[in-house]
């Protein structure tokens, strides 16, 4: 009756744009808490712009951004030869780029309030500063890493008007459960549409208290 | 002219608020009343419609909505009637599409990109899909066809070049201030069942003079006139 | 004493002009990589602040750091060493153990990153010493002051830096605590060879441990040389207790007395008994700290006294606190100098004159010591 | 040849709702990170529901919650004599509830942070828990209260599926910029739509770079 | 004086019950809540958690703790009064300054929650005496280890609890700093009633500050009692620098001496000289320390001895410590006891017999004092 594929892609999308938000965030969300740089409120105001255009605005930019007229599309197809809109990559990209605020803001704050002692323990004790933000950094935010996580994650999922415009809405290859469900309140079929918004609902429901239960153990904090 | 000068609340599908922009100019000097144009997609439209949204009228962008509304309390049912009726056009920025060559063109296949409306949710969408079935094109392209969530983003899709072929709206190719880059083809009307939209008069809006005045106008030449300018085509009453 | 003599006579060069807030940190000091030196003045002298610069985790506005030939920081030719680069272990003064591992983990932390250029501390025998057996699985959050410091020094000892910063390393011990720990800590410096320097508010812990110090007074070096010297110096007033001024004197092993467990030395052909120090043996030299307070003054040899340590001596100096009870008396025993600190009423009662002989008394468990380097 | 109006509102709204989530979601964000509480893994991915569903779905179900027809809309009919929908009251309640994550989420990592050390010396200093909350935690939680600030203000301001819906794009009422860039752009007035975007992109911007650099100033942390 | 008796007197009631990880603390006490209480013993012995249940940071499994007629804590009951409530300042050992705040907003801070049921110490005094006057605009983290300490004192003082519980608030600070502060906490706590439960390594600090002292071992009581009482038992062994331990002896004023700064006291129809306490009335009673390191025996009275203090007294029993080199010994003079700390090989020397009379030498420099509150 439900229609798996967009219920796949979207976990599909959410998950590696979290995982590549993770891999661009982390580092961007470092410098940004550890420099003095004069040019830093200027990064992190950067940082935070997509989230200040709406979404099928934003779309409607990285459609021009990404079209095979402009340099930067037309670059892409020299290379690959496919466009990068209507592909599941080009998704990937806008998703990214949207979602990015959600993961290096919760990161940097965090990072910041291990402050400095730490650091200097690890480099006491020879660890690099590649090595240190490996074993002590990480691990010391955990929670600013869930925190970025999640909200990156349900980000993704929930979000749609970048993805409606950019990926041109081809089944299996772009359209996202939140187009789908969007389409059948669009049709008038809300039967269908409660059906599907329930069962994302009870699902992100059950990964999230998964989540955050897991998070809560062994994480007991003496005074 | 009426005594004193109302304002009437038009929920319009977004593809014919620029239409409707115009006709609002035309109906102030012809009766004083004024337009207030909530713009939105008809599905949109319609829940916030049956949840009590403080519309007079819905100029929908197909005709099933309204039908609906008109058997529930939300629309006066007589009022319904077709204000307009669209037309489909093959265009694109990247490829020069005739008039005479642009069946062939179509069907060629010489194109990565094929942008419709989609047909779940715009009428427009709709057409192309019986056009391409009509044309027996609709295996061929499948691989080829991307959706713009309506009307608008099929055009914009073209427009920037995302896609190389698109079947948009005749009225998003004759607006003055947009020379077309190219030419287009417009589909004949035997390619698909035609694109109605129907307007319909809300419960919100039943007791509003200006309503009715603005229902009145709609049906009229002025108005009929502007419209016609605006790509579109209707049917005498 | 072998082991000593074995490695290159490393320095450690400090030329430092910093400022931090109100405080001017300049000094120029030639510290010798090699035994502890201690760094020793009043609160917001600026030591853990020079330890820092030592570090690297804090740039002078212009300065020379080198160990060797390694130039550490150069503020001239912009050279700054990255802090993990150094191999420079520290131990904070407030412990900074990793939160987030247990206490075991933190040793292995230390122990996946040590120096293996030379063998280390013997990890087992480490975490016996410091009594850390039974608290290998715990969270560090639950321990308590001294365990932390415990922690602390076994991560830094364990990752077998080339030099190792300590920075009041043993405050929240107890007594009991810290005559366990300081033994062990001086033997594994020595056996590992690992260079220390050491801040700290206790002449104890600096007599027993340092072989040099390194006067600090207001971000300025007062006063640098071997610990023998800086803790005779009349200028520790004021920085150490009172009870701990004295002197600092060297003597040869004459003989060991296994019965009455006393060891007997020889200071300017005088003999000393005291407590034995079993290891070390005949004729071997090794230093003495004689506190100012342990010392009484007898205008002849008295008889029937439990004080075994007579003495004798010149009166040198006579310096009166006019606005305490007391008088610092400085002694002559050959070349040897001691100090003893009496009541002005006693120096009245005994009439003690400048040039006078007179018999020191030293109660004999009064000794600290330390086996020189040399 | 700008209406401001939609600017104007927009600011408007999005000040309203950022200022709400911090009354509304500070004591949450406190709460979640201090409690013992076995259903706090719940309250926790609840809070972060409103993310997973496409805004125009979510919209849709607030349009359902709200409306007169049903309980609550009706209760709110019958006390203030108007409907929740289509009212920029709706829009304020949309809003909140949409961008609640935004503001607890960070807050609650940055709460998480501070510890119990600071809130044990306070309280031996006789300061009551709200005085330890008002005086020594949010102080320390400066730059998690800006960041969380900072996501729920652009995300009101940029967010739009649910605004749409709920709010209905009445001009002056509930026509707020996200949703006239969007009209501009769907009725292919793409100039207008450029230089709303842009002057929205700068003014926000603007703002950004000036709230980064204040914050800023003075907290050089020394180890 | 007059003060100290001035306050009803009401008790700290304790019946604790707690399993922390492996500690189990496990203790009944009835502390007085005036005058000072040390608390005393090892590493990891359960001080802090101690404090802490006091304070209310955390709760026992099972027990009781009131203050006077207030119930704190009663798992019984099921009552737990909030630690804000409880108007119990605390020094921790980590200092936890506010960060956000400098030091000027951290006294405010505390001043601005200070208990007004009763006049607060002096805050311009207090800055003067804790040599805060140029600290007062710095940012917290610039402080050094000892500044910080001294603000933390500063901070709990103004909020004039009305207990005050001190965990190790000395242990970064130099003798010197040490020296100046401890008279003035003692004078504070005095002036202001406050009473106060003090963690301290040092015996030095626990007998010149406090008037009880309750000894923990491995969570549970080992002693507890008057600090005199305490300090004497031979159970410090293990605990304290076996260079502190001694006697205290209760004696009284009988005269002071303004020219050479000394003031005489009697002990059991003795007389005793020690450095002047000026502010003490005659006939005054005070107590004094007389560590066993600093008393000396002979045979018969010495003539000519700077050791100006010389107890006829009787010897009442040797403890000889074959593995080391010392024997113990304890003396009466009438009800009071001394001990002393020779060379066995003294003992040998002099023939000291159990029974014998024999002359206590005493150096008059060496005397802790503090006024008893009886
Ligand atoms: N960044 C800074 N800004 C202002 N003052 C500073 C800064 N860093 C250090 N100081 C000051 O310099 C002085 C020396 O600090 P440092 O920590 O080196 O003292 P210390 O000798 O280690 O004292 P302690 O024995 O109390 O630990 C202190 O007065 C401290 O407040
Ligand atoms: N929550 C806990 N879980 C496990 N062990 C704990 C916990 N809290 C305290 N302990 C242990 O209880 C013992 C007593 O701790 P406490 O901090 O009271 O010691 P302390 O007497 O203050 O020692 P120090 O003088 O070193 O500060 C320590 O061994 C500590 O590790
Ligand atoms: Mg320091
Ligand atoms: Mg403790």
């Amino acid at each position: 009756m439900i229609d798996p594929g967009p219920l796949w892609l979207t976990l599909k999308l959410a998950s590696l744009v979290t995982m590549i938000l993770l891999v661009v965030g982390t580092p961007l969300a470092w410098w940004l808490a550890m420099t003095q740089s004069r040019i830093k409120p200027v990064i992190e105001a950067l940082t935070a712009l997509p989230l200040v255009l709406p979404p099928t605005v934003l779309g409607f930019y990285l459609l021009l951004v990404m079209s095979p007229n402009s340099p930067l599309g037309a670059l892409w197809v020299t290379m690959t030869g496919t466009t990068l809109t209507f592909s599941f990559t080009g998704l990937v990209i806008a998703s990214v780029f949207y979602s990015l605020p959600f993961m290096v803001q919760p990161l940097q704050t965090t990072f910041q309030s291990i402050g400095k002692a730490p650091l200097e323990a690890a480099a006491s004790l020879r660890a690099s500063p590649f090595d240190t933000f490996m074993t002590v950094v990480i691990p010391l935010s955990r929670r600013g890493f869930l925190t970025a996580g999640v909200l990156s994650f349900a980000h993704t999922i929930g979000e749609f008007g970048v993805v409606l415009m950019v990926g041109g809405n081809i089944p299996d290859q772009t359209r996202v459960i939140s187009i789908a469900i969007y389409e059948h309140v669009e049709t008038l079929n809300y039967a269908q549409a409660h059906i599907l918004s329930a069962g994302l609902i009870a699902f992100s429901f059950a990964v999230l208290v998964a989540v955050y239960s897991i998070n809560g153990k062994g994480s007991v904090r003496v005074g | 002219r009426a005594a004193s000068p109302q304002s009437v609340t038009v929920a319009v599908a977004t593809n014919f608020s620029d239409t409707l922009n115009a006709l609002d100019l035309a109906f102030q000097r012809e009766t004083g009343h004024s337009i207030t144009a909530v713009s939105g997609s008809t599905g949109q439209l319609y829940a916030q419609i049956v949840n009590g949204a403080p519309f007079d009228i819905l100029l929908a962008a197909d005709q099933l909505r309204p039908s609906r509304l008109a058997t529930t309390q939300f629309a006066v049912g007589e009022s319904q009637f077709t204000y307009a009726s669209g037309a489909l056009a093959l265009w694109s920025t990247r490829l020069e599409i005739t008039p005479s060559r642009g069946r062939d063109q179509l069907a060629s296949g010489a194109f990565s990109t094929l942008a419709i409306a989609n047909p779940a949710l715009a009428p427009y969408g709709l057409a192309a899909l019986e056009t391409l079935d009509n044309l027996n094109l609709t295996e061929a392209l499948e691989g080829s066809i991307v959706r713009g969530e309506n009307i608008g983003q099929t055009y914009l899709l073209v427009s920037t070049g995302n896609a190389d072929l698109g079947l948009i709206a005749l009225s998003q190719l004759v607006r003055e201030d947009r020379p077309t880059q190219n030419s287009g083809w417009r589909i004949p009307a035997t390619l698909h069942s035609p694109i109605h939209q129907d307007a319909i008069l809300l419960r919100h809006g039943a007791e509003n003079e200006a309503a009715q005045a603005f229902l009145t106008f709609l049906n009229g030449e002025t108005a009929r006139g502007i419209i016609v300018t605006h790509g579109y085509t209707v049917t005498q009453p | 004493m072998a082991k000593g003599l074995s490695v290159s006579a490393k320095t450690l060069n400090l030329e430092i002009n910093a400022q931090f807030g109100s405080l001017l940190l300049h000094l120029q000091a030639r510290i010798p990589a090699q035994g502890v030196t201690a760094i020793f003045g009043p609160s917001g002298s600026g030591k853990s602040t020079l330890l820092r610069l030592i570090a690297g985790f804090t740039r002078p506005e212009s300065g020379l750091i080198q160990l060797g030939e390694t130039t550490w920081t150069d503020t001239q030719n912009d050279i700054h060493l990255a802090p993990h680069l150094r191999a420079c272990g520290y131990i904070f003064q407030d412990g900074r153990l990793f939160s987030h591992l247990t206490v075991d983990q933190n040793l292995a932390f230390a122990r996946a990153r040590a120096c293996a250029d030379r063998p280390g501390p013997d990890e087992a025998a480490l975490v016996t010493s410091l009594g850390l057996a039974n608290l290998l699985q715990r969270r560090t959050e639950t321990l308590s002051g001294g365990e932390i410091q415990r922690v602390a020094l076994a991560r830094a000892l364990i990752s077998n830096p080339h030099i190792l910063l300590l920075d009041e390393p043993l405050s929240a011990l107890d007594a009991d605590s810290k005559a366990e720990i300081l033994p062990y800590l001086t033997e594994t410096l020595r056996h590992c060879d690992i260079p220390a320097i050491f801040v700290s508010h206790s002449v104890d812990e600096v007599a027993y441990l340092s072989d040099n110090t390194l006067l600090l007074n207001n971000g300025r070096k007062q006063a640098f040389g071997p610990t023998a010297n800086i803790l005779q110096s009349l200028d520790l007033d004021g920085i150490a207790d009172d009870r701990d001024a004295g002197a600092m004197v060297v003597a040869q092993i004459t003989g060991h007395d296994a019965r009455l467990c006393l060891t007997h030395v020889a200071v300017a052909d005088q003999t000393l008994t005291l407590p034995a120090i079993p290891d070390l043996p005949v004729s071997d030299r090794i230093r003495l700290r004689i506190r100012a307070r342990d010392v009484a003054i007898a205008t002849h040899r008295p008889e029937g006294l439990s004080i075994r340590n007579i003495l004798p001596v010149r009166l040198e100096a006579i310096e009166q606190d006019l606005e305490t009870s007391s008088a610092e008396l400085l002694l002559s025993l050959g070349e040897t100098r001691l100090r003893a600190r009496l009541t002005r009423a006693a120096v009245e009662a005994l009439k003690l004159e400048i040039g006078q002989d007179v018999f020191a008394l030293i109660k004999s468990v009064s000794f600290d010591s330390r086996i020189t380097a040399s």
